[in-house]
């Protein structure tokens, strides 16, 4: 006789499901989304929408990228400078000569790859915190590029390589919208095939993975191999849409992880959905933009992404404290709660215990 | 002598001398009318010198005399870099060390020791002190990272006794024996103004694109430029970019988006290309533009054949410091205050500027004036 | 009874992490020294110690004070900005001359201290992580600090300035008041029921809560000791330029940097264990490999790449012998 | 040492205590009552809500209604400091102690003693000191870090830091799970110095003879509910499982088979070692379960985590059916058919935040992901067959009740069907019902012909359990002995000449 509970209808979970804060994110966004139709009409125009879409796919597949490495624990600082890397490949390596097209797309997603591998090994192998390996692999590829190239990325490639970044198909739907589409569908089906659930376990207890026969040192390398790939493929669309230039990417680190924790995700590992990590990076820019349109100084920028990024956290948590107090009336009995748990590394709804019988 | 107060005679010191009691300056008024009005008219001065070496033309003035200095012997020459961290400083850095090669052939120079401060005021004190102290200095070469900020380091540089050349942004201090600077920002804004306010009817919309706040070079430019295109009754709006081509191609993709967008005002030029593109993107009509003698802006405007201009903050001041060196240690006297001519390139020598720097690199600037230096140009090629 | 606690093997006295950094930073000045000796120039001269010592007070300053968030287990990303907040203020304030510096002085610790506070509850109260919490403060700052002013703001009195320049024995007095604050920390670290507490909360808050310890007060505490500490560099900085900089805590990249040196100085990124004195010693390494650099003129690109893989291979070798190993009971590799 | 002493008046009384956690009440009006000097016994089947009830008196927890009590006085607790300055002082289920702290920074956590504004550590040593001799550990330098003590050192320190508080209640949840049974004399007497004070302790034990030994008073809770309080005196263990369970147990260990045949040796292992066991041989069959028994720190946690690979044997052969094997890793291992049951669940066996189908999934889905689909069609039937007990395959493991979350331990390795399951004290901290499930899927799958090599510090679950015993003793095997030796025996050879006199 057993007392497991049969899965709720797909129609509860859905709506169970928004309550977290990974589901949260996508109310979020089709607010901000009105809103910004509301303020300027013109973007409910279907063109414009998909330019705009396309306009933050390389932040969105960053962000997807550094979901896989959040989600197993880990933090990769090194994006950024991966993204710069890669523009400037893009510049000295492809150049204008099409035929360079192929084998410098080989060449940056081997860089991307070899990256990855390094950031990984230091972590899982040489027992270097993330956080330190991935701050060095920043300062070393920004050094080591701007070294090599002394400063100066030779001009943007070939117009026929930055179509990826900047052409549309079929004169409608640009590049990056299809590449954000396929990347997110790929990182979606991949967290729900057993390496996206053996990653969300290593994230959760990489102890109990290794004893449960998982490779945890490729597991997470691959999570870091992804991020390098995710970023190198930003820095291919981000070299079509604007071309060669030192300072594309900077900053790309801090924004994507901003969008993965917006996207509901927790910083310490296991838990997080893929696609909120996409739907962050797309709310922020769309936050941005209603910025610019209400006409607030851009200098105020940082200020208001700061506050939103704490906010939702806060807000993240709180909800879901709020949802273990057991009822209103004995909720406000204690109104201090010094809950022993850690912050927010749970997200589920309320459990019950039902008694068997042996 | 050194001046420790901050009220420095502005006319002296033209491009920084704006640096007043700097609590006016946190409203964000960088606007100077003197100085504005003494830019003014030296984009119209005469230059002392051969026009074919601009980098050692001055705008008459007061003199210092070096005859203290003269010597035979090579001299060691300290350089203390803000930075080589934007593509502007990396051709300007090239041109001093092909320079400094040059010097050293001809026996001026014993050694160029640099110290690069990575963009950090508090390193670059350090490193003028290291200079200092170290005591084997026998010249100072100064770029400093900010104005203020470097006052006292270089006023510690000054009392050594040791000829001190500070140029590109200015100090609050007029005790360097030479200033070397091109005529300005202000001059810089009333050049592009102008080209935009000639080429658009009233009320057209003009989009600045600037790359950060708080530094003055580049807070003149546009200090000069909203003032006449205000007056001139454009509409203007105006974005930081922080020079990332992402952003710029962004913020004019939602400008367009708005409304028609008719001029577009930079104060740098690398990333103008993207902001073409944008409009192309858009299908938009190309707008009137100002950009810089950047290669890549220049190689688009001739491309499209634009309505364009590329004003200059020139770059061959570089060699300057090195030659003033040279001028040192024959004992003639220098320029107090050394103002070094500023030609914005127009059309028409925008084509033989282009061939002039044919297989330089994107992010090169035209009027670099390195043509005649031992290493040209593959050193500027190669880097 | 003899069973339980007897049988354990012999426990061995390992070299402190602390002992290894302080090694490391012999084998570094030892190379530096020879490195500049062969390039001509010399090592062990005044100027240049005392250049070496002025780079490590400003870090330095940073450092001690992301030792005790990180030792309690949060992080502070927002440094660079209270770094220039404080000049700003500092500045603001002593722009009215000799008679300012007092009250600019405690003007500009109080909002530094006050944006601690407000790190340290956004991490206790609202439970935000203290990455999260402090790049979201840290944003919010620039933002205010981008928008309000631009360019240099205020100044120093000459008075003021002496700070910045005085030597002592040689020795900066930036670098004395530095170590004094590092000690003043190991103090508090190391004798305080709050310093015991700080590591008892970076260890294990859970363990500290059922130990009785109120856990929100040793990270908020220690917020505030960081955001002071970052408020006396940026002191210090107008001390040294003599005015007030919105980018000069950026331009130092201060938060980074300092995290990195902490990390260098053995103490763990997870919190609960480490030292001050370690990261003195970190904060040294990078000083001496940065002042090295420089006299070799080493390509300014060249140098973070070479910063960086100093700071993974450092790291690197702290994690390879902290690696919980228990002493194994069988040495021989052939069976008995 | 269960002798009736004279009964006081109650230190502390809780009634009508009531807790909920996300809408599920797990106390239902609890009532219980503390006299100076006894030992109180607190008993239930897992999840019966020993361990909530403790931490409402520890001030961890606040209940949603219910009073206390401290010498007639109604009290609450805001927070556990609250309640150790009241006087009562717990040693919880898992430690709760600073790994990379020691000794001494841990028992005075949280009140250093202080010299001026100053912690007076020199002070904190020796008192320290002091309190470890004074309740029989003078083998322990109170200045050692805690991360260099065995288990048992480490329980040594929670019961120090407890005792250091000067409490008048001691609570102690499981305090014996960790020891091995002789170590638990040691506890005995620790016990009896502190009732000897006057000293009230409740005691939460799973091991219902050690409730004998101590208890004077025996109070039972099952489901949240209060079953009843009874002098120990007036109650066996019979009755008191029944009142335990709500029914008899027939046995504690199911039957063995009759005439079940041995197959073919599944694990044998000749000269096998590393840095931790020595000179290993041994054979497991098929259908076999070969019991390992050793007092703490005998190192048989080592030689299960020497087979599967995650300290792997740097000498000696192993070989699995009949096939020499070298395993490196848990992989490896895991490839090869064997799995491992660790005895650490929470930090070890399970991924606390996911879901039950996810941890019920783990093994397979990380080493053989082919065989996915097919493992998640069969895990709602291999968890019934478990009578897992949980709200939904969605629910996360980490609220499940400890037998409960040992059921999804062993549907993570039964989905791969291994040929070798090693289990590391499996039934530790699980109740006597959650223990017979246990044991009956041990029963089954030694029927289907997987061979079992299984650690306890239990000697009845070993003798009840096993084919045949190993006993180990400092990293080797010292002996056999039949499942029909008595449990002295098996001491003897575990403890060496040593223990003997001891026994
Ligand atoms: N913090 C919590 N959040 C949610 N549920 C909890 C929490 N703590 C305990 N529970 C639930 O309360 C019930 C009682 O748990 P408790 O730990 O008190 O049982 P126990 O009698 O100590 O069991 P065991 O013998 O396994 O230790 C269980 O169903 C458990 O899942
Ligand atoms: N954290 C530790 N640090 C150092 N030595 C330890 C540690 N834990 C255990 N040991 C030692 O390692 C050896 C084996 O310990 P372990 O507890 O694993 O053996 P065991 O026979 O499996 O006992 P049990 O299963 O009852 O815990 C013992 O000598 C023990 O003292
Ligand atoms: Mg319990
Ligand atoms: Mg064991």
């Amino acid at each position: 006789m057993t007392a497991v509970a049969v899965q709720p209808s797909l129609g509860r979970r859905f709506v169970a499901g928004l309550g977290t804060p990974s589901g949260a994110v996508f109310l979020l966004l089709v607010a901000l989304l009105v809103a910004v139709v509301v303020a300027n009409p013109n973007f409910a125009d279907p063109n414009q929408l998909v330019r705009f879409l396309a306009r933050t796919a390389p932040i969105a597949i960053a962000a997807i990228g550094q979901f896989f490495v959040i989600v197993s624990g880990e933090f990769d600082l090194s994006m950024g400078a991966v993204i710069a890397t890669q523009v400037v490949i893009a510049g000295n390596v492809i150049g204008q000569d099409e035929a360079m097209i192929l084998p410098g797309i080989a060449l940056m997603l081997l860089v991307g790859v070899v990256v990855g591998v390094v950031n990984g090994l230091l972590t899982t192998v040489a027992k270097v915190p993330s956080f330190i390996v991935t701050l060095g692999m920043m300062l070393a590829l920004y050094g080591f590029v701007r070294f090599l190239t002394g400063g100066a990325a030779t001009g943007n490639p070939v117009d026929s390589f930055r179509e990826i970044g900047r052409g549309l198909l079929l004169d409608t739907i640009p590049y990056p919208v299809i590449m954000l589409i396929v990347v997110g569908a790929a990182a979606w089906a991949l967290m729900r095939a057993p390496y996206g659930q053996t990653l969300l376990a290593v994230g959760d207890n990489p102890v109990t993975a290794r004893l449960s026969g998982t490779r945890t040192v490729v597991v997470k390398t691959s999570a870091f191999v992804l991020s390098a790939l995710a970023a190198t493929v930003a820095g291919i669309l981000l070299v079509g849409y604007a071309g060669v230039h030192p300072s594309i990417g900077q900053g790309y680190e801090f924004q994507a992880i901003t969008a993965v924790v917006l996207g509901g995700a927790v910083l310490g590992g296991g838990r997080g959905w893929v696609l909120s990590a996409a739907a962050g990076a797309i709310s922020l820019e769309l936050l941005f933009t209603l910025l610019n349109i209400a006409g607030i100084d851009a200098t105020w920028r940082p200020t208001v992404q700061g506050a939103i990024i704490i906010a939702a956290v806060a807000l993240g948590g709180v909800a879901w404290r709020a949802a273990r107090k057991p009822s209103a009336p004995a909720a406000a009995a204690r109104a201090e709660d010094p809950d022993p748990a850690p912050p927010s590394k749970t997200t589920t709804p309320p459990i019950t215990t039902t008694t068997g019988e042996q | 002598a050194c001046s420790t107060d901050g009220s420095v005679d502005p006319s002296a010191n033209p491009d920084t001398g704006t640096e007043q009691p700097a609590e006016t300056q946190a409203s964000g008024e960088w606007f100077d009318q003197a100085v504005y009005d003494e830019q003014f008219e030296q984009r119209s001065a005469t230059f002392e010198g051969d026009p074919e070496t601009p980098w050692l033309q001055y705008i008459d003035g007061e003199m210092t005399d070096t005859a203290e200095w003269a010597t035979d012997e090579p001299m060691r020459a300290c350089f203390a870099n803000a930075s080589i961290s934007n593509p502007w400083r990396q051709t300007g850095f090239i041109t001093m060390q092909q320079q400094a090669e040059a010097l050293t052939e001809s026996g001026v120079l014993a050694s160029m020791e640099v110290r690069d401060a990575g963009d950090d005021d508090n390193t670059q004190i350090a490193d003028i002190d290291y200079f200092i102290s170290q005591g084997d200095c026998d010249a100072f070469i100064i770029s400093p990272n900010s104005t203020a900020a470097l006052t006292p380091a270089v006023e510690r540089a000054c009392e050594t006794g040791r000829p001190v050349i500070v140029f590109d942004r200015g100090v609050d201090t007029d005790c360097a024996t030479s200033f070397i600077h091109p005529i300005g920002g202000y001059a810089w804004g009333i050049d592009t103004a102008e080209f935009l306010i000639d080429n658009l009817d009233e009320g057209s919309n003009i989009v600045a694109l600037r790359i950060l706040p708080g530094v003055d070079v580049l807070e003149h430019r546009w200090a000069a430029a909203e003032k006449l295109l205000t007056e001139a009754g454009m509409n203007v709006e105006d974005h930081f970019t922080g020079a990332d081509p992402t952003e710029i191609k962004s913020i004019i993709t939602d400008a367009l988006s708005a409304g028609d967008v008719d001029g577009i005002w930079m104060d740098a030029g690398d990333g103008a290309v993207a902001a073409i593109e944008a409009f192309e993107d858009a299908g938009a009509e190309l707008p009137v533009i100002t950009g810089e003698d950047e290669m890549s802006f220049l190689r688009a405007w001739q491309e499209r054949d634009i309505t364009a201009l590329g004003p200059v903050y020139s770059n061959f001041q570089w060699r300057t410091p090195l030659l003033a060196l040279e001028m040192i240690a024959n004992g003639e006297p220098v320029p107090t205050e050394w103002v070094l001519p500023q030609v914005p390139v127009t059309e028409d020598d925008r084509d033989a500027l282009i061939e002039a720097n044919e297989g330089m690199p994107d992010g090169h600037y035209a009027r670099f004036g390195g043509e005649d230096l031992p290493g040209f140009p593959d050193a500027w090629q190669n880097r | 009874m003899s069973a339980v606690v007897g049988a354990r093997p012999v426990r061995r006295r390992r070299l402190s992490t602390t002992a290894i950094v302080y090694l490391v930073l012999v084998a570094v000045v030892a190379l530096s020294a020879v490195l500049v000796t062969a390039a001509g120039k010399s090592f062990f001269t005044a100027g240049n110690l005392a250049a070496i010592l002025t780079l490590m007070s400003i870090l330095g300053f940073v450092a001690i004070g992301q030792t005790l968030v990180i030792l309690a287990g949060s992080l502070d990303l927002s440094v660079p900005y209270v770094v220039s907040t404080a000049s700003i203020v500092g500045a603001g304030i002593m722009a009215q001359g000799t008679a300012g510096i007092l009250p600019g002085v405690v003007a500009a610790l109080a909002v530094s201290a006050l944006i601690g506070l407000a790190n340290g509850l956004i991490v206790t109260r609202l439970r935000v992580h203290g990455f999260i919490a402090t790049l979201g403060v840290g944003l919010i700052i620039s933002g205010w600090l981008g928008t309000s002013f631009q360019g240099s703001f205020g100044s120093a009195p000459p008075e003021f300035r002496t700070i910045g320049a005085t030597l002592i024995a040689g020795v900066p007095l930036s670098t004395i008041i530095m170590l004094a604050c590092a000690g003043l920390a190991a103090l508090m670290l190391h004798r305080t029921r709050l310093g015991h507490h700080l590591y008892a909360v970076g260890g294990s808050a859970q363990v500290a809560r059922l130990s009785g310890v109120r856990t929100q007060v040793p990270v908020v505490v220690a917020h505030v000791l960081c955001s002071t500490l970052a408020g006396l560099a940026g002191l210090l900085l107008l001390a040294r330029t003599s005015v007030g900089s919105p980018t000069i805590g950026s331009q130092g990249g201060y938060d980074l940097m300092s995290i990195a040196a902490v990390v260098l100085g053995g103490t763990l990124l997870s919190g609960g264990v480490g030292s001050v004195l370690g990261t003195i010693g970190g904060v040294a390494i990078f000083a001496v490999l940065d002042n090295v650099m420089s006299v070799l003129e080493v390509n300014p690109f060249l140098k973070d790449f070479i910063r960086g893989a100093v700071i993974v291979v450092a790291v690197a070798l702290y994690a390879w012998r902290s690696i919980q190993r228990r002493p194994p009971r069988f040495r021989k590799e052939a069976g008995a | 040492m269960a002798a009736a002493r004279p009964l006081h008046a109650p230190v502390l009384r809780a009634s009508g205590i009531v807790q909920s956690f996300l809408g599920t009440t797990v106390l239902h009006g609890v009532g219980l009552e503390l006299r100076a000097g006894e030992v109180h016994g607190l008993v239930g089947e897992n999840g019966a809500g020993k361990s909530t009830l403790m931490k409402i008196l520890a001030g961890a927890h606040q209940p949603d209604a219910g009073t206390l009590e401290l010498d007639g006085e109604p009290v609450s607790f805001a927070s556990p400091i609250q309640a150790q300055r009241a006087g009562i002082a717990t040693v919880y289920q898992e430690f709760n102690l600073l790994v990379d702290r020691s000794i001494a920074e841990n028992v005075w956590l949280g009140r250093e003693p202080r010299r001026g504004p100053v912690v007076d550590r020199r002070r904190m040593l020796r008192d320290t000191q002091a309190l470890l001799e004074s309740i029989g550990a003078q083998g322990l330098d109170a200045g050692l870090p805690v991360r260099q003590l065995s288990v048992a050192e480490q329980q040594i320190v929670e019961i120090a830091k407890a005792v250091s508080l000067d409490a008048r209640v001691i609570s102690m949840d499981e305090p014996t799970a960790a020891l091995a049974d002789h170590e638990v004399s040691l506890l005995y007497r620790i016990i009896e110095r502190l009732t000897e004070r006057g000293i009230a302790i409740l005691y939460v034990s799973h091991r219902l003879r050690e409730i004998f030994d101590l208890c004077t008073t025996i109070t039972v809770l099952k489901d949240g509910t209060h079953v009843g309080t009874w002098p120990a005196a007036e109650l066996d263990e019979r009755g008191l499982v029944r009142r335990m369970v709500g029914r008899e147990l027939s046995a504690f260990f199911p039957d063995r088979p009759e005439g079940a045949e041995l197959g073919e040796p599944m694990l044998e292992l000749e000269g096998a070692g590393n840095g931790f066991v020595d000179d290993i041989a041994l054979t497991v069959r098929a259908g076999e379960i070969v019991g390992l028994a050793g007092l703490q720190g005998a190192g048989r946690t080592e030689l299960l985590s020497g087979v599967f690979g995650a300290d792997p044997f740097t000498r000696g052969t192993m070989r699995l059916q009949g096939r020499e094997t070298r395993i490196r890793s848990p992989r490896q291992a895991v490839r090869a058919g064997l799995a491992l049951i660790t005895e650490d669940r929470k930090g070890q066996g399970l991924s606390l935040s996911l879901s039950v189908l996810q941890n019920a999934l783990g093994v397979v889905r990380a080493v053989f992901p082919g065989r996915t689909g097919a493992a998640r069609q069969a895990a709602p039937e291999r968890l019934a067959e478990l009578a897992l007990v949980a709200r939904g395959l969605d629910q996360e493991v980490q609220f499940l009740s400890g037998g409960n979350q040992q059921k999804v331990v062993l549907a993570r390795w039964l989905a791969v069907a291994p040929r070798v399951v090693l289990l590391d004290e499996p039934t530790r901290g699980i109740d006597v019902g959650a223990k017979y499930g246990v044991y009956e899927v041990m029963r089954r799958l030694a029927a289907d012909g997987v061979a079992i090599l299984m650690a306890s510090s239990e000697l009845p679950e070993v003798l009840g359990m096993s084919d045949r015993i190993l006993v180990m003793r400092d990293g080797r095997i010292v002996g056999e002995v039949p499942p029909t030796s008595s449990e002295e025996d098996v001491l003897a050879l575990a403890a060496g000449a040593e223990a003997e006199a001891a026994a």
